[in-house]
């Protein structure tokens, strides 16, 4: 019967949660769709300059093949509702410039923009609850130092990092490729210049909050017990310290592409940042919204995923 | 001084393309024939003879949108996968490649091929007569799936029809003579491809093209790389090219690697056998390290474009007063390290046939004579900053550029000639522009500029046509962006242009480039060049400087154990 | 004692004592932000000062010098001197980085104080609209703004302040709400005060001083972020020596000189770091009275 | 933890224990903390033994060092810490100059540990049962995973646990206040160790659970352990310890047994102590040794005379609650009715308690005489206006006839404002005649001065107070519009007993001195009991029992109200 309640609760705060993203995403997609009205320039124009290599008047006839082709002389709120339901039925269009359907090129970037991110959020989370559980919280250097090495790391520029980091690992000690692409090796240096700076953020989340809770009463009331300190420290006050971090890594997910953005163009991967930079160059439509779109999606999955997480660490919330 | 001049030539083609409003940018630079300056051969003869296998791990720039078109960036890919009908050699004499002979009718205006027999597309179909016409018939018609961006412009207005007259014959006829044709035929976008692979239309062609040439295209990773692959069956090499069969080489992964650092360190590192483009801080180390294969184009060079139709340039005193006001060399000296020759010749490449090497000394860095013409010309009014002014309007410069094409080197020289013109009382002022706002105009306004930087890459003074042709019976000439009009140096061109006597002709054409330079309607700084950096244990990569200087492959072939 | 009687040299040995004594108790990295942050301002406002070249003058004799005596930091491939153009920099890299924060957090506030005092749809609303927002890349909001405005300094600051303003934005609502459920708040409500005095004098001081930190986190953050729109071309037209901008010209030299990427790194993060840090000692101090432990 | 030792000649005495000796020695503790150059004494030479079976209890009040004593046994005072004594053992040997393995072999197999409230004490995103396990995990005392379950169960069923086996899966926050209580006792035990020390283990509790765990500690009790408790509260010492500690500033005070220092405590402090606690027989005597403040302002007229119009409103009462219903929605959607049904009317001067326990609904009854909570059914009215039926902008200006003292006052100042500002800000809402500035601030010294707070005071923040000077400033900014109604929520609830009979003696003060009424609402019998005229008490959201205050407590006639007097500790040794 208590189960049944808990169930109950969950599937209406899922229900809840999965509304809202889809708002979210929504919103995005609205933006986005009417942004591109802000935008200077004609887009059949840029289509046709895009295409020809061309700028400035075109032909008046190209112009109107070109608005009948694509619809845009349709009224606005037509054109926004062909675009939801295209959306709705996942059909992101088809790039201006590029000659294929978004969904296609998105599909094909993705993998190495979510490897990147992926692994960078794991690393930075390796590196966090490695350098807690050690440092934190103890009454010498090194517990002090890492406050203060975690903030430098958040205050470097990551392109600057990944610059540095290509420069001394790849050229001159040549411990990892220059051209890294996907392989292992080749993504340790994209992630790490992306980890550090995440473990800039994150692990001074983490670390204010274990060191907090290192002071609360059940982590005395389990010493009292006879627990060791790593006992402690890894049973006990990581699981507390964990949740701000998770809160906060579900922002630096959102955050990420940006990030990877960049990283990816110090690195000169693959990925949607570069998709989205060059189409922005471009002006290509399609390809950015639906760019936007994805990050979009991608965002509010990240963000129920972990809401999830803390409130698998956290029951405690299911009530909230 | 790191990216290379080929970086920022293919660039800065780009900008103007988008500029000048018209296809014929691209027709420019395909008519890069006579550009061979000091381009170094790969020969290495004595490296004993070509072995097969390896992959070529080659470091490009820029990726495209499409494996092909009209992009020089395309230009380059084609080369790899498609063949021309014929092909040009450096010094411009029009060679067999598909077409194995061809005669032109006495009227100049009739032109008969005979193809090369047993040639076939990657895709099985047999390239013959018919493909080709079929191709050329695309080009020229207003199918956006197969106009051709580069022939078109050039052919349109001439071309009347292509008729197969045998299996392996083909018949072009033309309206009034156009003796470049052939030149037009000889550049890479002009590929010919597997018509029946056409017919899937542009996305699957863009990925996936398919032509007669030495390699095929495998895979393209978009963001990442293109994946060529010998074509095992390949047996119409140019004439121009070292050897004829299939390529040495078991493919070549191209990689797109815009970033100077991992282009150049990837070669550093062993993990590229040939660049593009050396950034020029690394050129001197390029050079004891690595076997350097170089193509300096002809044409107009790097040029800035002083726009002369209001002040406070109308005013030739003020346009000489500027062009005395920086000392160019050593900008380029310092932009480019060496990787880049200087160039004074304001109208002509050193490169090109007709150039002529005294007036590439002409306004060197004399900021008194700059004063002096300033002075003269009526600016004589001076701020606290030491700006000049005229009645009341300083004397403010503004230089558009795409800083999104434009490379650090590139701005460099910008920087030391907006901060040496200061001293003569030129407020330079840099307006960077990204690509897209450069493809909506933005900053190209007739009032948004006095200056933009430009080159126009030709194999030598027939560029003049385009660029100086003034606006004549109200026909603007949109090539032609510091709106220079100079009528009685139009006469000029036309009398060279119609000359028969070669040296009449040249002397004729030097004259004009006189008068050009004398007037400085725009002031050059250094010519643009196509250059790769070889690892050492390969051989016989060259560049084909009939056309833009592609990067060739077929020939190549690695010493020493891969 | 009497401040009335005692001379006006007492209270001041008082005051210059006291100063002291805080003094002793100051930990060295205070020590060490406070330096960089005076210096960066000096630079950023009289920039004159530090320089110890003309930022802007060529030598073309003597491009690319590693660091020595004569050029501190070495000189680019002008022969500009860095140090001077890290220096002369400053001025843009400091306007963008307050600027910019200033402008995200004042969005944030007018927005983050609407949501959480309204409550009910507004709130909703709202709160859909910072999730949306938030879910937008920052870089994309930054790449519309630029091609919306042209590239300046200006366009930097509206560019990150408005991408980087729905955090801020959700974290303002957050402390409103925190506030409101105060037992202050409610003392004052029992008192029969008026909501725009609750308001004005409980609730935004409240809300709004633990973000104080966060203003000081955030201007380094925005320097970041500006650098990282210079380093796709976005930034300020040359010859300005914003640190973006220097960044962003170094990085293809760095192989050779690499003088030239480092230094203005460093100076990104010496100035981001100091600030931080002085900001979070400041606000340590200054709530050390007010603040739950 | 820093540990220093005396002499080693005296450290070899003291290695060689007599065989009989005591379960454990402590003799010449001194613990301090922070750095060598501002080192801070808590603990000063404090000495006790503990022989096997006895209960020793220490008390005093926060501050006196009595938790870091009880630490100090376990080794856990901290990394700052610095322990000295001359002798330190336990069962025989030394344990003062353990390693850190040795400390945890000892804690939880030899010495069990029971800290005060469990919700905080246990950690709360672990299963109950797991930590229950945890001490026999480190231990090593089980060896399948089957066994640890069943020790586990077995071990909730002897604290008294229902359903021990479905509990040890739930976590903290999910079982009542008293089942974690019995599941922290339960860790402690877990290994059946020879001592057991409890460190407040009822603070926060309602007196019926209170009761509770003090049986079960007395079971643990007369298992044979020894035991040492730890409380403020003398009631809950009294019956349990067979030697009572005194501590006060790190210092023992006094010591002896429990019938000597309940019966006749001999330190002024104690005596102190014993007086300080009210209860039905402290009504209408003083608390505390504070004498009563002199109610005259600076005009040398008596404040407050009663006028015509309060006479002629004497008859009606000020407040009154008519069947006030309020409902909450749960987490789970569901509506929960938090007060049922629930009348009382307050007159003039008059002090109404309301008591009952935690969720029993006083609180909100209290919000809702505020009218900070609306009621979704009856209403309030105050002065015979509606009050609650009232719209917010009516209220407004006469929400200075009824103003507040909550339990506690640090989070109900705005933490940035100054004493001075937190009452000016109060006097600015004096009905009538507004206060100009400078008046304002004589009169906050005025007001100061009332509640025993010097004028060095205004300039101090909240934080900077203790507990005991923050609620009289509280007091100080409740009176200051000069309502006529004060509504007190638990007001001496966080606070010591000395200070609490400070609080309440300064209470009864006022109300005679100004004339207020009040609305006092508290979980504490013995403190409602002290300051009522009549009393409401309630349980689950209804009034069960009301009336005079000796009546209902001396003579309940409802069983939940004999059930809740029945919980109160007495103290067994109540001085003559």
């Amino acid at each position: 019967m208590n189960a049944v309640k808990t169930i109950g609760n969950r599937s209406f705060w899922l229900a809840r949660r999965l509304l809202s993203g889809l708002i979210v995403v929504w919103a995005a997609a609205t933006f986005t769709f009417f942004v591109q009205f802000l935008m200077p320039g004609e887009r059949a124009q840029i289509i046709f300059n895009a295409n020809t290599g061309n700028v400035g008047e075109i032909p008046r006839d190209q112009l109107l093949a070109i608005n009948a082709r694509y619809g845009f002389n349709q009224p606005v709120i037509v054109q926004y509702g062909k675009y939801i339901r295209d959306v709705m039925h996942g059909d992101l269009g088809q790039s201006y410039v590029q000659y294929q359907p978004v969904t296609d090129l998105i599909a094909r970037q993705i993998g190495p923009t979510i490897a990147l991110a992926f692994a960078a959020m794991l690393t930075a989370w390796i590196i966090t609850i490695t350098t807690t559980v050690l440092f934190a919280g103890r009454d010498n250097i090194w517990s002090k130092a890492l406050g203060g090495f975690q903030a430098f790391l958040a205050t470097l520029p990551p392109y600057w990092l990944g610059t540095i980091l290509l420069v001394v690992f790849a050229i001159q000690l040549r411990l990892f490729p220059v051209v890294g692409g996907n392989t292992l090796m080749g993504l340790v240096l994209p992630t790490m210049a992306l980890a550090l700076e995440i473990y800039g953020f994150l692990g001074q989340a983490v670390l204010s909050e274990f060191t907090r809770v290192l002071d609360q009463p059940f982590i005395t009331s389990s010493r009292m017990r006879g627990t060791g300190d790593f006992s402690v420290r890894l049973r006990h006050a990581l699981r507390h310290a964990a949740l701000p971090g998770i809160t906060l890594s579900g922002w630096i997910i959102g955050k990420l592409l940006s990030g990877a953005v960049l990283i990816e163009a110090v690195f000169g991967r693959q990925g949607l940042g570069g998709v989205l930079v060059t189409a922005t160059s471009t002006r290509d439509i399609p390809v950015v919204s639906g760019v936007i779109l994805v990050s979009a999606a991608l965002f509010v999955a990240t963000s129920l995923f972990v809401d999830l997480t803390v409130r698998l660490i956290d029951p405690r919330m299911k009530e909230a | 001084m790191s990216k290379p001049a080929a970086v920022r030539s293919a660039f800065l083609l780009k900008d103007l393309k988008c500029r000048l409003k018209s296809h014929a940018a691209i027709i420019a630079v395909a008519m890069s024939g006579l550009t061979i300056a000091d381009a170094v051969k790969a020969e290495d003869a004595s490296a004993g003879k070509p072995q097969s296998g390896g992959i070529i791990r080659y470091g490009h720039f820029q990726e495209p949108p499409c494996l092909y078109g009209g992009w020089v960036q395309q230009w380059y890919l084609q080369r790899q996968f498609s063949d021309n009908l014929v092909a040009r050699a450096e010094d411009g004499r029009i060679l067999p490649w598909l077409a194995t002979a061809w005669s032109v009718s006495d009227d100049r205006k009739t032109y008969t091929f005979q193809i090369k027999p047993d040639v076939k597309f990657t895709d099985g179909t047999t390239l013959d007569a018919q493909a080709v016409v079929d191709n050329i018939n695309g080009w020229l018609s207003d199918n956006p799936e197969l106009e051709n961006p580069t022939a078109g412009p050039y052919l349109k207005g001439v071309f009347e029809s292509a008729a197969v007259t045998g299996p392996l014959t083909l018949k072009i006829t033309l309206k009034t003579p156009f003796e470049p044709l052939l030149n037009v035929f000889a550049q890479s976008s002009q590929g010919i491809l597997s018509p029946r692979a056409l017919k899937s239309g542009k996305a699957v062609n863009c990925e996936s093209p398919v032509g007669s040439g030495p390699f095929i295209v495998e895979k393209w990773n978009r963001g990442k790389n293109v994946i060529f692959r010998r074509n095992p069956n390949y047996n119409s090499a140019p004439a121009t090219a070292k050897h004829q069969g299939p390529a040495y080489v078991e493919g070549i992964e191209w990689r797109f690697l815009a970033d100077p650092t991992i282009r150049y360190g990837s070669l550093l590192t062993g993990e590229s056998d040939v660049v593009y483009h050396i950034p020029a801080v690394n050129w001197q180390d390029a050079n004891s390290h690595f076997k350097i294969v170089r193509h300096l184009t002809g044409g107009t060079p790097l040029r800035l474009a002083l726009y002369s139709e209001r002040p406070p340039f109308d005013d030739v005193r003020v346009r000489q007063a500027f062009a005395y006001s920086s000392d160019r060399r050593a900008a380029v000296q310092a932009a480019f390290l060496g990787s880049l020759p200087y160039e004074g010749n304001f109208a002509l490449s050193q490169s090109s046939p007709e150039y002529v090497s005294d007036l590439s000394k002409s306004y060197s860095y004399d900021i008194e004579k700059a004063n002096k013409l300033l002075d003269e010309a009526g600016w004589t009014e001076r701020d606290a900053n030491g700006i000049r002014a005229k009645n009341g309007k300083p004397l403010i410069i503004r230089i558009t550029y795409t800083n999104a094409f434009s490379p650090p080197d590139g701005d460099q020289v910008l920087q030391i000639i907006q901060q040496q013109a200061k001293a003569a009382g030129f407020d330079v002022r840099l307006q960077p522009t990204n690509q897209a706002d450069f493809w909506a105009g933005k900053n190209f306004g007739p009032n948004d500029y006095e200056i933009v930087p430009l080159y126009w890459v030709a194999p030598g003074a027939e560029i003049y046509r385009i660029s100086y042709k003034p606006d004549l019976n109200g026909v603007r000439n949109p090539f032609n962006p510091s709106r220079y009009q100079d009528v009685p140096l139009w006469d000029i061109i036309q009398k060279a242009e119609q000359a028969a006597d070669k040296a009449q002709r040249i002397a004729l054409y030097q004259q004009a480039e006189r008068r050009i330079v004398e007037n400085a309607p725009s002031v050059s700084y250094t010519i643009l060049d196509v250059t790769l950096a070889l690892a050492d244990n390969v051989k016989d990569i060259w560049l084909d400087s009939g056309s833009v200087g592609e990067p060739v492959f077929s020939d190549a072939y690695f010493t020493g154990k891969k | 004692m009497s401040f009335a009687t005692s001379s006006a040299g007492h209270a001041k040995a008082f005051i210059i004592a006291r100063v002291l004594t805080g003094a002793r108790r100051f930990p060295i990295p205070v020590y060490v932000a406070a330096f960089f942050t005076a210096f960066f301002l000096v630079a950023g406002m009289a920039p004159k000062l530090l320089q110890t070249h003309d930022p802007l003058a060529l030598g073309l004799m003597s491009p690319l010098k590693a660091p020595s005596r004569a050029h501190w930091l070495g000189t680019d491939q002008s022969g500009r001197d860095l140090y001077s153009r890290i220096v002369a920099g400053t001025g843009q890299s400091l306007s963008i980085g307050l600027g910019a924060t200033a402008l995200s957090l004042a969005i944030a506030l007018i927005l983050g104080v609407t949501a959480g005092l309204s409550g009910g749809w507004i709130d909703n609303v709202l709160s859909r609209l910072f999730d949306a927002l938030f879910a937008l890349p920052t870089l994309f909001l930054a790449l519309l703004f630029v091609s919306l405005l042209g590239t300046s300094v200006s366009t930097l600051i509206i560019a990150v302040g408005i991408g980087t303003s729905p955090g801020y934005a959700r974290m303002v609502r957050v402390q409103v709400l925190r506030v409101k459920a105060t037992g202050y708040v409610e003392a004052a409500k029992a008192l029969g005060h008026l909501p725009k005095d609750i308001l004005f004098k409980h609730i935004l001081p409240n809300a709004i001083s633990p973000l104080a930190t966060m203003f000081t986190l955030g201007i380094g953050q925005a320097i970041i972020w500006a650098s990282g729109l210079s380093f796709l071309g976005l930034g300020v037209a040359p010859p300005s020596s914003e640190w973006g901008a220097l960044l962003n010209a170094g990085r293809n030299y760095v192989i050779y000189a690499w003088w030239l990427e480092v230094m203005p790194g460093i100076a990104i993060a010496a100035f981001a770091l100091s600030v931080t840090v002085l900001g979070q000692y400041v606000q340590q101090r200054l709530e050390r009275r007010i603040e739950l432990p | 933890m820093n540990v220093t030792y005396p002499a080693a000649s005296f450290r070899q005495d003291a290695t060689l224990p007599p065989v009989s000796s005591p379960l454990l020695t402590v003799q010449n503790l001194n613990v301090s903390f922070g750095p060598a150059h501002s080192r801070r004494a808590v603990v000063k030479g404090v000495s006790l033994t503990v022989e096997e079976g006895r209960c020793v209890a220490i008390v005093g009040e926060s501050g006196s060092g009595k938790s870091v004593t009880a630490r100090t046994l376990v080794g856990l005072t901290g990394a700052r810490s610095h322990v000295q004594a001359d002798l330190l053992t336990f069962q025989g040997k030394n344990i003062d100059r353990l390693g850190d393995e040795e400390w945890r072999a000892l804690r939880g197999k030899h010495i069990g540990f029971v800290l005060q409230d469990a919700l905080v004490s246990l950690d709360p995103l672990r299963p109950v049962g797991k930590e229950i396990g945890e001490t026999l995990l480190v231990h090593r005392a089980i060896r399948t995973r089957a066994d640890l379950t069943e020790r586990v169960v077995d071990l909730l069923k002897l604290v008294g646990v229902p359903e021990p086996a479905v509990k040890a899966r739930q976590l903290p926050h999910e079982l009542s206040g008293g089942q974690r209580q019995r599941a922290l006792i339960a860790t402690a035990i877990a290994l059946d160790p020879a001592l057991l020390i409890a460190d407040e283990p009822t603070t926060a509790l309602d007196v019926t659970i209170q009761a509770q765990i003090l049986d079960l500690l007395s079971e643990t009790r007369e298992r044979g352990k020894a035991m040492i408790l730890i409380s403020h509260n003398l009631a809950v010492v009294s019956q349990m310890a067979d030697e009572v500690i005194v501590m006060r500033h790190g210092e023992i005070v006094e010591h002896g047994s429990a019938e000597q220092i309940f019966g006749d405590p001999r330190h002024d402090y104690t005596r102190g102590l014993l007086k300080a606690i009210p209860s039905v027989r402290s009504r209408g005597s003083r608390l505390s040794s504070s004498k009563a403040p002199r109610f005259i302002s600076a005009e040398g007229e008596e404040v407050r005379e009663l006028t015509q119009s309060d006479i002629a409103q004497r008859s009606r009462p000020l407040l009154e609650a008519e069947r006030v219903v309020k409902r909450f929605r749960g987490p789970d959607g569901k509506l929960r009715t938090v007060v049922n049904d629930v009348s009382f009317s307050l007159g003039h001067g008059e002090t109404l308690g309301i008591v009952g326990e935690s969720g029993s609904g006083k609180t909100t009854v209290a919000r809702m005489a505020l009218a900070l909570e609306m009621p979704d059914e009856g209403e309030v009215t105050l002065q015979g206006a509606p009050w609650t039926a009232a719209t917010e902008k009516e209220r407004r200006h006469r929400r200075s006839d009824i103003s507040v003292i909550y339990q506690d006052p640090l989070s109900s100042f705005d933490p940035r404002w100054t004493i001075e500002r937190v009452i000016d800000d109060a006097l600015a809402r004096r009905r009538g005649d507004p206060l100009d500035r400078t008046s304002r601030q004589s009169e906050v010294s005025e007001l100061l001065d009332l509640v025993g707070l010097s004028p060095s005071f205004r300039t101090r923040r909240p934080l900077e107070l203790s507990g005991g000077q923050r609620q009289r400033v509280a007091i100080a900014r409740a009176i200051a519009p000069r309502p006529r109604i004060i509504v007190c929520d638990e007001p001496v609830a966080a606070l010591d007993v000395s200070i609490q009979a400070q609080i309440l003696d300064l209470l009864g003060d006022l109300k005679s001195h100004l004339r207020v009424s009040y609305l006092f609402i508290s979980h504490d019998l013995g403190v409602v009991h002290h300051l009522s005229d009549r009393v409401l008490v309630m349980n689950h959201g209804e009034a069960v029992e009301a009336g005079g205050a000796d009546e209902v407590f001396l003579r309940p006639r409802q069983p939940y109200t004999r059930k809740l007097v029945a919980a109160v500790p007495q103290l067994h040794f109540q001085a003559a």
